[in-house]
């Protein structure tokens, strides 16, 4: 589900890699560990959807058509050449994509041989076909023919199965026809699952998931144990130790790796050797990184470490924190009272106190207050200064937000207290985890001085609660919504009716909502005066550049005054506790995560 | 191997003449399952507690039963006074039959019978008070009202101070307790008293004085005891005739005195010898102890024949052997037969009056 | 005839006839004798009496103190970081991670954890003692259903199943079982009951096998009590004592079981304070808020110290065998 | 001072105004208080009382068995000259179990149910002796066989629970004679046991102390039990002797009140239809003993000094030690009555 | 024996069926959220929660779900385990969800921790309950008894997370600083010494949980048996005190003792869940806990089952061993 770590993938803006002084050195292991392995779905690049997964792919494991430089910031962001030799051919109409692939890069062992353009037509069958489940299947939907190939079930069809609109005229030519013109269409071969894959090996594989214990890398890295797979037959292939979902990735230097395939500017790969463990005491993996037994901790910062990071002179330079193109927000369902008024949402938004919420995050090092829906890193600072709900302090207004309430239907005696009934024991869904709890009387607080009593729940799975319709949560601060890649239209899709789902729905305020969908999906709310923005959404879709991403600002301002679905609190940062061994740090915006191929480390460390 | 005693057999054991019993037993029978099992209970073998008893019990006369520990006394009471189900066989008491009475049929029929028990201790519960415990017959029974002044004219009546009707047992001695005990038996009026063993957990002092009272209850209020006990002094004392038990059969019953003079079983004999004889005015009825060898065999697990056989010191004096037996004494299990008038006894070879029990006195 | 009056006493002396024993005293004198000397029993209750007074007080408390058990004070109370501020004149306890009164919600959560305690033990004592005497007492079919049931949830992974209860049971605003177990405090009591009553039972269940062979039971059973009478007013009080020491040794066991599934996060919502849940708040900063970790641990350990002080007390108290 | 009752045969044990108190919370229990007592070799000595009169006391206390911490005790007990209270625990121990043996009441109880008889019979054995494993067990195998048990060799490994009552009380008779004590003390060993079985105990011990030659002490609170196995007789109440007599004499010519009481309460078989006169009222506690006589409460033939003075332990010319104020002359008088009125009433 | 034995299998059979029906009715039927729509990503769409929900089996009837995984328990489930996928076989628990692992590898892996910490934690509290036991017993009232028992009730009162905080941050990188007390689970294999250091501390934190329970239960034993007759016996025999006590009184005073350390051992198989993830130990509770939080049902199911077998294995072997310490159980 929509998780924290998932699909934080950002935009670049910024390089806040650090240089602790001479050159970055050559080699090292680098030592990670992480609370909990729920980093990744299975590390099969055709379903995972989780950012720290992305992450690595992107850096290290597997080289997509285009690709990033994993640095922070707006080049972050940007695209370049990756397996491609250069930027693809764009026919006029903007529906055919061609690129040329690079000669000489070529699959770990033990495949060794070079990659074609067949190795990535390979990948698109394999999104199209259903029981991989590709996870965001849904951005290759324009390809032509990708939809008859999967209704026929892909590759497991019986009988020719292809995608008409995906040609390999020769191993270096691949080109790609789209139904309609797509203008964020290279982002989206940029996320993994587009990236090569050798049918020799994952042929075995046709079950979700179950190729990410035999990935086979193209980037500079590959999964330990890679070369002595014995990949003469289905039958013959054990799981690379390199990966165990539960406990450790760890990923060695690929031999068949050709620099000279590359850019400095977008791997300079000077880790010999990476180790991802599972410590399932945070509090410890902290410990260890300033003991310096582990180079950085894949956890989030209890508030003390943060602070003792941020404010000790030595630990300083060992504390990142970057934008990572998530936002944070309390979503509130527009079928339900009394969120089914704009004013009881206008007045959420100006009573909730921001800061206190940040503070529970570990303050303003964890990120901006957001003011709205897209992260401003993401309309490249644009709208930094539209703050519809502004309040002094972010502490919330009381004056305001009940001058609003008083408009509202459940003000009853127009006093600016939500008075009526349905104003009291309103559930409000949230998780279990700290962050979350430390949330909750915040959150409770501040409805409660405009007179709506919320009663918490907390899930340990509370994702799966909210994604439920029926389940008709008023409102839940659980959600936060990261890019895929950097445009807008990732996070529209959010609003979109016609991605609402009776179950695994992400249109959590179900904006748009009909009343024929509304039983469809099992929604018992109201669903009168719920508007919808789908045409807005095609609108900007058709759009490229500037026009786009005017457009997605237009919508985001629409949303936030005329339709009010979220409280949005939190432009979270990523941020990052490493070790004094670690001597050169990268952020990576894509991912949002450590640029791993640049960082560097003391190779006698660890 | 049960055998059908022909009611006339026992049934006229020690019948006075014309006069219908208050209790009737015959055939009474209790097995007591052996099972195993951790959901469903097997039954792995039995406990034959009571075989095939038949005897009656006459108003106003007191019955004693003696044999030693495990022969099946106990069990007998309980399945007179209904508070086990037998395995088969029949009781009638008062003329009717009980066996097969539901509890609430039971329900009039247990004022006319009721149980003194042998543990002061056990049988009074601790959390009650006297009141509560004498009291508790008339509450269940909703046969009196005025409870309270009911239960001080009983405890007057079996001598205790019926100020004490709150306190609580533990303040009395073993000898009060037992007379509460024998208050709440007289509660209801009974016509039958059974008494398990009323005074074996008393000092000797203290049994006197029960023992005692027992009688004069008995004179003032017509009652007719079941009596048992293993202190053939006390069953002497106490019984109008008296009944043998062994391996949960009866082996000789007969009136008090004659069985005592003149033992017929030899179980019976073997058992009076063993008692301590205590300082007898002129030692007199003085006779030769005979150590019966080994233990009670197992009730889960009777000897075939007569249950006594392999303890039997007149089988061997039959057999002139010390390790024989009778073949009859092996195989088959003899008949309550009536050796003298009034007095019956399960033996194929009955001791004769003077008779000496030892293959040495033989040899 | 013999009579039973005692026979007239040729006695020159008038001296009173012995006949009015002198007993010991009654089991409570004893237990209260024996109790009274037991000063880390007399101590455990003292703490009880405070601790039940300062929960019952807490509103009171909460009031001098000037704060609510839900009052925020982020900006006096945490620092830009969201640390909580330790102790000082107005907060004696510190704050907690929203920059709440943590002395207050302390009082409020040894409210919550008394409550939890005794409800859910309460409710364990009731189930218990019911199916342990009917076990005991009937035996047979009743006794295999009840005692093999007991089997079954002894070797069930108690927080395991913990938890997906409390999942399945705080779904909804409604809960489960119709309603019956609303997600919050009654389900973190109904969670604990169930794991709780088979402890419960068996002890009654084998003191039930026992009291049931005893003559006195017999004896009502002669005088024609029914099943009903034998084991609510013959057997029961009888249970009485094993039952209070059990009680006073399962509530602090409890209690922790409460705090462990506030620690899981499985325990009792945000705004009733839990001593537990406070702990698991503190556990992540505690290196730095050694006060968020410091009161609430002390004042649970007070709380199951002093019920397992006076469960001590009243085992050695109340059983005979102490004596020796 | 121990009366002298010129007892053929060595003096094995002296008591000597032996005093146990036991304080507790609800006073001081006066378990023993002033007994006098003498065994010799070749005798069987009994003790009757009721219960509770401290017969069992006085016995562990001769053994050291009663924690010396948790008692008062005052008096001599001196065993072949040494006196057994002086000894430390250690000097003690080696007397225990090899000089003095002692059987109890529930043979159920007293064997440990986890070990074999056999291994705590070899245990015995070894505790007092330095001898082999093999030698221990020859001994024992010996013993059991003496005792009678049937088969030693395969009941040797047995555990007591596959022992009937009566074979484990010859186990504790055989564990008892392992060191060819001096002295064994019975304490009730009959009580638990069915009457023939009794009567099987009761001629082992007999023909033990003959076998033996050694002093027996049983104690027992059944009047026809003493009657039958011993030769002297020492009746205590309320922690005090009463009388200590020859057993003839004793049953017919009894001194004190309540030896009288215990005669006249005992149905007996050799008197049918006899009256039971039996004693009022219930022994006293030991923590309020009344003053004076300990009996007197109970007393039909109390008089002005039995509520005040405590009457001595001793011969008033009636040829054996006893305590009661009464004189000689109305001692005889009163038995006399007695005995008449009891037979007068028999139909 | 042999009978009984098989027939105490049978029940434990029985027993385990019915605790996983029921892990299966709470985790399968009661939940609030479809695991399909977890594993279904970030942005699901119908066709792929399908998808998810078809290979993960949840698609088919309550009924058929749980008969399915009956039959991979007792055929194994060897044939149908995917590619990829090591350590199918039997008794077959199926997949894990979340990790494509065969849950009955996951559990040979992690089985050694949490015994590790079981074991160990459990001898440590017997030796230390059961001295504090006898000392208690035998020197009643006297300081040392009020002390132990005071140590003993202070772990019995305090919270095991707590404790394990407690016990980390003084010997921990920021207490004391000893770095072979730090968390995580070494294997034995590669270094024993590693090992014990590491699970010194969780060792300690079980045993002060643990030990007063013991303490209590050996005082009250050893107090009762020394009033019984045979340890009188015993005296009387001459047998030195120190004998009377450990040889006589102890071995029928731990009897109860030895029933309530085997469960205890096998109930900590899933049960130190909080232990374990204090010190980061990777065992069978932490992983059924974290299984259970992320909808992981054959994970959770299979640890269930894991250990209600433990629990009636150790329920009979804690017969035969009551069994073979005393004699009168095993003739009856
Ligand atoms: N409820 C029961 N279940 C199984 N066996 C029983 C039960 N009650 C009695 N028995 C067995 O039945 C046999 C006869 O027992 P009963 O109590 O009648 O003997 P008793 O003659 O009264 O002995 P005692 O003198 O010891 O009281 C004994 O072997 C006993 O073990
Ligand atoms: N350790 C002790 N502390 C306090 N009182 C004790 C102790 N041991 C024995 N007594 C008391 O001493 C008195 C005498 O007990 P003892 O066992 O000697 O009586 P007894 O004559 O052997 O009785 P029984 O026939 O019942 O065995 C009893 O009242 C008993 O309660
Ligand atoms: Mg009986
Ligand atoms: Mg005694």
């Amino acid at each position: 589900g929509g998780d924290d770590g998932g699909g934080g993938d950002e935009q670049a803006a910024t390089d806040t890699g650090e240089d602790a002084g001479g050159e970055p050195q050559r080699g090292g292991t680098f030592r990670i560990q992480t609370d909990a392995f729920e980093w990744t779905g299975n590390f099969d690049p055709t379903g995972e959807y989780l950012g720290t997964a992305l992450g690595f792919y992107s850096s290290l494991l597997v080289r997509n058509l285009m690709g990033y430089r994993h640095v922070g910031g707006p080049e972050g962001n940007e695209l370049i050449p990756d397996l491609a030799e250069a930027e693809p051919e764009i026919s006029e109409d903007g529906l055919t994509y061609t690129f040329k692939i690079k000669p000489g890069v070529k699959f770990a062992p033990p495949v060794d041989r070079d990659v074609t353009s067949k190795d990535v037509l390979y990948a698109f069958k394999r999104i199209g076909t259903p029981s991989l489940v590709a996870q965001y299947g849904f951005y290759y939907s324009v390809i032509e023919g990708m939809a008859e190939f999967t209704e026929k079930g892909g590759l497991s069809a019986k009988g020719t199965n292809e995608i008409s609109g995906i040609e390999t005229p020769d191993d270096q030519t691949i080109t790609f026809k789209l139904t309609e013109p797509t203008g964020d269409f290279l982002f989206r071969l940029s996320m993994p699952a587009a990236g090569p894959i050798p049918e020799e090996v994952a042929k075995c594989f046709m079950k979700a998931g179950e190729y990410g214990r035999f990935l086979i890398a193209t980037g500079p890295y590959m999964l330990e144990g890679s070369d002595n797979l014995d990949a003469t037959s289905c039958k013959s292939m054990k799981p690379l130790p390199g990966f165990n979902p539960n406990q450790r990735l760890i990923m060695v230097r690929n031999p068949n790796y050709d620099e000279a395939t590359d850019t400095k500017e977008a791997r300079e790969n000077f880790v010999d050797r990476w180790e991802m463990t599972l410590n399932t005491n945070a509090q410890d993996i902290f410990d260890r990184v300033k003991s310096g037994s582990v180079e950085l901790a894949h956890a989030s910062e209890p508030p003390e470490v943060i602070r003792e990071y941020t404010q000790n002179e030595d630990l300083k330079k060992n504390y990142h924190s970057d934008p990572g193109d998530r936002t944070w927000y309390i979503t509130m369902n527009l079928t339900q009272p009394p969120f089914d008024d704009i004013h009881v949402r206008k007045a959420a938004n100006l009573i909730m106190d921001k800061e206190g919420l940040r503070r529970a995050w570990g303050g303003s090092v964890k990120g901006d207050i957001a003011q709205h829906i897209v992260p401003d890193t993401m309309f490249n600072d644009e709208l930094e200064d539209y703050a519809p709900y502004a309040t002094e302090g972010d502490a919330g207004d009381v004056d305001k937000a009940m001058e609003e309430m008083k408009q509202s239907k459940y003000d009853t005696d127009q006093d600016g207290m939500c008075d009526a009934p349905q104003c009291k024991g309103v559930l409000h869904v949230t998780r279990t985890t700290d962050v979350w709890k430390a949330m909750v009387p915040v959150i409770e607080e501040s409805f409660r001085k405009i007179g709506i009593q919320v009663t918490t729940r907390e899930f340990e799975d509370s994702y799966t609660v909210i994604q439920t319709v029926k389940r008709q949560a008023p409102v839940s601060s659980t959600p936060g919504w990261g890019k895929d890649y950097a445009d807008a239209s990732t996070f529209m899709v959010l609003f979109d009716s016609r991605s609402i789902l009776a179950e695994g729905n992400v249109n959590y305020s179900l904006v748009g909502l009909t009343g024929e969908q509304a039983k469809e999906v099992g929604a018992a709310g109201t669903t009168s005066g719920i508007p919808s923005i789908d045409a807005d959404i095609d609108e900007c879709n058709k759009l490229q550049d500037d026009e786009r991403l005017s457009c997605w600002q237009d919508l985001d301002q629409k949303l936030m005054e005329e339709i009010v679905p979220w409280v949005p609190y939190l432009d979270a940062n990523a941020d990052f506790v490493t070790s004094d061994a670690v001597t050169h740090y990268v952020y990576d915006q894509f991912a949002g995560e450590p640029g791993w191929a640049h960082i560097a480390m003391d190779p006698s460390a660890g | 191997m049960t055998e059908i005693v022909e009611p006339s057999g026992a049934a006229r054991a020690g019948r006075r003449s014309g006069e219908e019993p208050l209790v009737s037993v015959r055939n009474l029978t209790k097995y007591f399952p052996i099972t195993r099992g951790i959901i469903f209970q097997r039954e792995i073998g039995r406990v034959h507690a009571v075989e095939d008893v038949s005897f009656d019990i006459f108003r106003g006369e007191t019955l004693g039963l003696v044999g030693e520990s495990g022969s099946g006394k106990s069990t007998t009471a309980r399945l007179i006074t209904k508070l086990i189900e037998s395995t088969s066989g029949t009781v009638s008491f008062d003329g009717q039959e009980i066996t097969k009475h539901s509890r609430r049929q039971m329900r009039p029929i247990r004022r006319e019978m009721q149980m003194i028990f042998q543990d002061p201790y056990s049988s009074l519960n601790p959390r009650q008070t006297i009141g509560q415990i004498v009291g508790a017959p008339y509450v269940i029974q909703k046969t009196e009202r005025n409870v309270k002044r009911r239960v001080q004219e009983l405890m007057d009546r079996v001598g205790l101070n019926p100020e004490h009707y709150n306190r609580y047992s533990h303040e009395f001695s073993g000898g009060q307790r037992q007379r509460i005990g024998i208050a709440r038996a007289l509660a209801l009026n009974p016509q039958l008293i059974v008494c398990d063993e009323p005074v074996s957990a008393l000092d000797v002092s203290i049994q006197a004085q029960i023992l005692n009272l027992l009688r004069s209850l008995q004179d003032d209020f017509n009652l007719t005891y079941l009596f048992i006990s293993h202190d053939l002094g006390v069953v002497r004392y106490v019984s109008d005739r008296i009944a043998v038990m062994y391996l949960g059969r009866i082996v000789e019953i007969g009136s008090a005195s004659d069985l005592y003079d003149n033992p017929r079983q030899p179980y019976t004999a073997a058992l009076l010898s063993a008692v301590p004889k205590g300082y007898g005015e002129n030692g007199a009825g003085a006779r030769e102890r005979v150590v019966l060898k080994g233990d009670v065999p197992s009730p889960v697990d009777p000897p075939p024949g007569c249950v006594f056989h392999p303890r039997c010191p007149q089988a061997r004096l039959v057999s002139g052997r010390e390790d024989e037996v009778p073949e009859k004494c092996r195989t088959e299990m003899p008949p309550l037969g009536e050796v003298d008038s009034g007095r019956f006894a399960a033996c194929w070879y009955p001791v004769q009056p003077g008779q000496p029990l030892d293959l040495a006195a033989k040899a | 005839m013999a009579t039973v009056a005692p026979e007239t006493t040729q006695a020159p002396l008038g001296l009173a006839v012995a006949g009015e024993q002198v007993t010991g005293r009654t089991p409570r004198q004893l237990f209260w004798a024996r109790f009274k000397k037991d000063r880390a029993a007399l101590l455990g209750l003292a703490l009880i009496v405070l601790l039940v007074l300062l929960g019952a007080l807490a509103p009171l408390i909460s009031k001098l103190a000037g704060h609510g058990p839900n009052e925020l004070f982020t900006r006096e109370m945490t620092d830009e970081f969201g640390i909580p501020l330790g102790p000082n004149g107005e907060f004696i306890f510190g704050a907690d991670k929203s920059g709440r009164d943590l002395f207050v919600r302390i009082m409020y959560g040894i409210r919550t954890s008394l409550i939890v305690g005794v409800v859910a033990t309460l409710f364990a004592v009731f189930i218990g003692v019911v199916l342990g005497i009917a076990a005991g007492y009937f035996r047979g079919v009743v006794d295999t259903i009840i005692s093999r049931t007991i089997d079954v949830i002894l070797s069930m992974p108690i927080l395991l199943f913990a938890i997906g209860i409390a999942a399945a049971c705080s779904a909804t605003a409604t809960g489960c079982l119709n309603g019956l177990v609303k997600p919050g405090l009654s389900l973190v009591i109904f969670i604990i009951a169930i794991f709780t009553w088979p402890y419960i039972a068996r002890i009654v269940r084998g003191s039930t096998l026992s009291l049931r062979e005893k003559e006195f039971i017999e004896a009502a059973r002669s005088v024609g009590a029914g099943n009903g009478r034998i084991m609510f007013r013959e057997i029961l009080p009888n249970l009485v004592a094993p039952i209070i020491v059990y009680t006073t040794v399962i509530i602090p066991n409890n209690i922790l079981f409460e705090a462990a599934l506030s620690f899981l996060g499985l325990g009792v919502p945000d705004r009733i304070p839990s001593l537990g849940r406070m702990l698991d708040d503190a556990s992540a900063i505690f290196e730095d808020a050694w006060w968020f970790m410091f009161f609430p641990g002390l004042f649970l350990i007070l709380i199951t110290l002093a019920f397992n002080l006076l469960g001590d007390g009243l085992r050695d108290a109340l059983d005979p065998r102490s004596d020796r | 001072m121990a009366p002298e009752r010129g007892f053929q045969g060595e003096t094995l044990l002296d008591v000597r105004d032996l005093k146990v108190h036991f304080p507790t919370p609800d006073g001081v229990v006066k378990a023993v208080d002033g007994l006098s007592f003498t065994v010799h070799r070749g005798e069987t000595f009994g003790i009757v009382g009721e219960s509770g009169s401290g017969k069992s006391v006085t016995n562990l206390t001769a053994l050291g068995l009663v924690n010396r911490k948790a008692a008062q005790i005052e008096g001599e007990v001196l065993f072949k000259g040494r006196d057994l209270l002086k000894l430390t625990p250690g000097e003690l121990r080696h007397v225990r179990g090899k000089e003095l043996a002692m059987i109890f009441q529930d043979p159920f109880a007293s064997l440990h149910p986890m070990y074999r008889v056999g291994d705590q019979l070899i245990e015995a054995v070894k505790v007092h002796s330095n001898v082999s494993k093999k030698q221990a067990e020859e001994r024992v195998l010996e013993l059991l066989g003496a005792v009678g048990i049937p088969r030693p060799r395969e009941r040797f490994r047995d555990y007591p629970h596959q022992f009937s009552g009566g074979m484990r009380q010859r186990a504790m008779i055989a564990m008892a004679l392992t060191h060819n004590p001096d002295i064994l003390i019975a304490d009730e060993p009959t009580t638990a046991l069915d009457v023939t079985v009794q009567a099987q105990i009761l001629e082992l011990i007999d023909h033990v102390k003959r076998e033996f030659d050694i002093g027996v002490i049983l104690i027992t609170h059944d009047l026809g039990v003493i009657a039958d196995v011993s030769q002297t007789v020492m009746v205590m109440y309320a922690g005090r002797a009463m009388e200590l007599a020859p057993k003839d004499e004793l049953f017919r010519k009894p001194l004190h009140p309540y030896t009288w009481g215990l005669l006249d309460s005992m149905p007996r078989i050799a008197q049918k239809g006899t009256r039971l006169l039996p004693i009022e009222g219930a022994p006293p506690s030991l923590i309020n003993v009344p003053p004076g006589c300990a009996f007197h409460p109970r007393c039909p033939h109390r008089f002005q000094p039995c509520d005040r003075e405590r009457p001595a332990f001793a011969d008033r010319g009636g040829g054996h030690p006893e305590a009661c104020h009464l004189t000689i002359e109305d001692k005889r008088r009163l038995w006399a009555e007695r005995d008449a009125r009891r037979l007068g009433v028999a139909v | 024996m042999g009978r009984y034995v098989i027939r105490r299998l049978l029940w434990a059979a029985l027993i385990v069926f019915v605790v996983t029906l029921l892990t299966f009715v709470i985790f399968y039927v009661m939940p609030p959220g479809d695991p399909a729509i977890r594993f279904a990503g970030k942005q699901p769409t119908e066709a792929t929660i399908r998808e998810v929900r078809e290979q993960l089996g949840l698609d088919k009837s309550l009924p058929k779900q749980y008969y399915t995984f009956v039959e991979r328990l007792v055929t194994g489930d060897a044939a149908e385990c995917p590619q990829g996928v090591e350590g199918c076989g039997w008794p077959g628990l199926w997949i894990s969800y979340d990790s494509r692992t065969a849950v009955r590898q996951e559990i040979i892996e992690r089985g050694p921790r949490t015994i590790s910490l079981a074991l160990g934690g459990a001898i440590l509290w017997l030796v230390l309950g059961v001295s504090i036991g006898i000392i208690s017993a035998l020197k009643r009232r006297s300081l040392a008894d009020r002390l132990a028992m005071g140590f003993a009730l202070f772990g019995i009162s305090a919270p095991v997370f707590w404790l394990g905080l407690l016990a980390l941050f003084i010997f921990g990188s920021e207490g004391l600083g000893i770095d072979a007390f730090s968390t995580g689970y070494v294997e034995f294999s590669s270094d024993p010494v590693g090992w014990f250091s590491h699970l010194v501390l969780p060792w300690s934190v079980l045993a002060l949980l643990y030990a007063a329970f013991y303490a209590r239960m050996t005082r009250g034993n050893l107090i009762d048996t020394l009033g019984e007759d045979y340890i009188r016996t015993a005296r009387a025999k001459g047998l030195p005190e120190r004998k009377v006590i450990m040889k006589h009184g102890l071995r029928a005073s731990l009897t109860p003792v030895v029933t309530m350390f085997g469960m205890d051992i096998a109930l900590l198989i899933g049960g130190a869940v909080i232990t374990e993830t204090v010190f980061n130990l990777q065992g069978l509770g932490n992983f059924a806990v974290n299984s259970a939080a992320s909808a992981d049902l054959p994970a959770v199911v299979g640890v269930t089952l894991v250990l209600a077998v433990a629990v009636a294995v150790m329920s009979l072997v804690v017969d035969v061993v009551y069994a073979y310490l005393d004699p009168r159980v095993r003739y009856s």
